[in-house]
């Protein structure tokens, strides 16, 4: 059975060492900070200026002044530190963030990822979408392995304008874990009961399938 | 030192003119000054070039400014949650330039620090990169980016001096900092105004050099988009 | 949070190996790492390069590790005061490599936020600009100039927490903020070390994230160049 | 009778106007600030990283922790800011800091300063005057007109290395107070009872001499 967003996330989780430094994006990335397993600590960094995200606050901890990029109120943690924009930016561009995960609407087998435009559509603007692409030591893309009407989203090459050129190197979806290689998309995992023919089909880029694909664990 | 008290945002804000390309502080509505642009709607200015990461809701912030048609261009890196500014968009009344927002902290960092150009990867590959200067370092491609600055700033910050050196709170701070040093004349206005000698000189977030002019704000709103709680 | 102390800078310095880059903040001998600097003249690796605006005094700082011949290169602005580094530089014992000051500063904070190269007017037209890229910007012409990183960061701050978040004091903090995000590893030594959470996130000079070991100093010196006092 | 490096530094304070933020290099120029007129109001910026430099500290107040670009121990005042170098540079590359006074050891006609270096000699390194010649508003040049052995140091073309090209503005030496202009340098004023005859064989790059030139006024 296919992954819902719960389950892209907690697969996501496994990923992530203890110690990191980790920027989320907003949507499934947001959830993968419910399920960091015990033992594992990470250090959030909040692009809008905040290393050291903490859980929501109370009713009476709400402060207008403390807000992550996704604009919700937020709290600080032990050892937090705040800062300016530009070096936030700089902490994201000099590759002192560890880990980032991200959504996507479309990856290519080469790793390029499109997730801010839809021509014809309103553009709402890239944020810092392109900065973390463009900088991240590691990316995760946490996305649907295809559109509603089944359409692939793993494709030769993009459709959409794109994000950020040759810079995925790992997808978590909702029916497999991916890693990009020069080859195209080479099959980890797969999501409990689906099946190596499904991934296939759904999967528009170069499918590189090499020996047995294990399930995700639980 | 010097006094850069003004009483007011009507007293700080008196000689901006139609056309003037404005930094504006913030990031959605966090750390906006409130009082500055309740100020320019009431001068109702207009032209006017606005550079900040967001473009405000609906009905606050920048908002206004676009609902009062006193905005031109919007210089940012992202502006949804905002219908008028997506209908004057469609219609053509509003020009949009849209830049990664580490390289418009970057660009508006450089203004304030007399860099010109600098290389970034954000947008290498892109659309952002089309007609750019482009340029390998270390096997990595690089875009070639240039400062902005602008006419004047608008900052808001926690408390602040007479000597105009200013502490902000929280992530208000964002790109208010950079902004102070890019305006060629910064209006910085503060929840608390205090005299020069208050402050840690160790602990100052924009040092008094880039602000020229300093008030106390007013009636602060300071809205919330997303209110996110957890139980107690 | 992750705790990053480390008991003494030999505990902190033990993978430190011959012909390392290094880092060392400081301007004359105010805010230098000076447990870092002990414990290697305690290792006596040498064929260093050092990235320091300065080079100590004879008998202290960075020219403790010239008198003991560890340093091959020296990377600074000014590096006056200092008998034995003139003599090793007139035998050709030591590199040295002067750069602008404030060139040194941006280059060293270009390699900590991860902009190759950048534009600056310092030295053009001087024989610094010899062999550089130059580039008129509105009239004005400019150097191209690249990033300057380190295997290791040696920083000292007044305090600090086990997170690895600094607070400097005075004009203690100079180079330290930007050599402490452009080293590979970062060592932060500090004169005071608490607990994450007591320090105030507002007021951090330098976020944890770039400080990959820290440890409380001892035996601060704190020697003074030129001690000029006036009458009560 | 030639100025004395007090005489120099009393007259270079009067071009300080109210309010300005001002760097002073090491020597004469630090003289400055003992002459500001009462009334006048100026922020001292020193590169090492503060902003509204105060007098020398008493004995009780002395901080190693606290030093000025020379390294002499310095207070700080009410409304000081401390930074760091890449921050004090980006104040004074971006022009924020109205004027800059340094000395010099050679200028010539076109505005290019030589003072950091000569060949055959230690050479100590330029320190921030590339940075400040390069970038400074208004600079004004305090010097002595000629060596002691009465070699002019105002040229028509700088002898030693130089630190900046075309960038200095206005000369103060003991002899004269000089404009650099399209034309070479200008005189403005000439010391109490120093002849334009005086400063015309003292000045060997190309000097303008128009009507009547003042003396400096005590």
């Amino acid at each position: 059975m296919a992954l819902d967003k719960h389950g892209i996330a907690k697969r996501i989780a496994k990923e992530i060492k203890n110690g990191m430094y980790v920027n989320l994006g907003i949507g499934i990335p947001t959830l993968v900070a419910n399920y960091i397993p015990a033992g594992i600590e990470v250090i959030l960094q909040s692009e809008n200026g905040l290393l050291g995200m903490g859980p929501f606050p109370t009713e009476a901890e709400v402060d207008a002044d403390l807000i992550n990029a996704g604009k919700q109120t937020i709290t600080t943690l032990p050892g937090s530190a705040l800062f300016n924009s530009s070096e936030s930016f700089a902490m994201i561009r000099g590759g002192h963030v560890d880990l980032t995960i991200l959504g996507a609407m479309e990856v290519s087998e080469n790793g390029d990822i499109a997730n801010w435009k839809i021509p014809g559509k309103m553009v709402k603007g890239m944020g810092g979408a392109m900065d973390l692409v463009a900088s991240a030591k590691n990316i995760i893309v946490a996305m649907q392995h295809t559109s509603r009407d089944g359409t692939s989203k793993l494709l030769k090459e993009c459709s959409l304008p794109i994000t950020g050129v040759r810079c995925i190197k790992r997808i978590v979806t909702d029916l497999a874990v991916l890693e990009v290689t020069g080859q195209g998309f080479k099959l980890l995992e797969r999501a409990p009961g689906v099946t190596v023919e499904e991934i296939k089909q759904a999967t528009a880029g170069a499918l590189v399938i090499e020996g047995e694909i294990p399930e995700i664990e639980e | 030192m010097i006094n850069k008290t003004r009483r007011n945002a009507e007293e700080a804000l008196y000689d901006v003119e139609d056309g003037a390309v404005l930094m504006l502080g913030g990031f959605g509505l966090c750390g906006i000054p409130e009082n500055c642009i309740q100020e320019l709607l009431h001068k109702g200015v207009s032209n006017l070039t606005c550079i900040s990461n967001n473009a405000g809701v609906d009905d606050f912030g920048i908002g206004l400014l676009l609902q009062n048609r006193q905005v031109k261009k919007m210089i940012s890196s992202y502006v949804g949650e905002n219908a008028e500014f997506e209908r004057q968009l469609l219609t053509g009344e509003l020009e949009v330039e849209l830049i990664p927002q580490g390289t418009l902290a970057e660009r508006i960092r450089a203004g304030g620090a007399g860099i010109p150009a600098f290389f970034t990867p954000a947008g290498y590959g892109t659309e952002i990169g089309e007609g750019k200067e482009s340029r390998e370092f270390h096997g990595k491609m690089y875009l070639l980016e240039t400062w902005l600055k602008a006419d004047y700033a608008f900052v808001k910050a926690w408390k602040g001096d007479t000597a105009g050196n200013l502490i902000y709170k929280g992530t208000a701070r964002n790109f208010n900092p950079m902004m102070a040093a890019a305006g060629n004349i910064t209006i910085a206005e503060v929840e608390e105004l205090v005299p020069a000698g208050e402050l840690d000189p160790n602990m100052i977030h924009t040092p008094g050099i880039y602000v020229q002019r300093i008030f106390q704000g007013v009636n602060y709103e300071k809205r919330i988009e997303q209110r996110t709680v957890r139980p107690d």
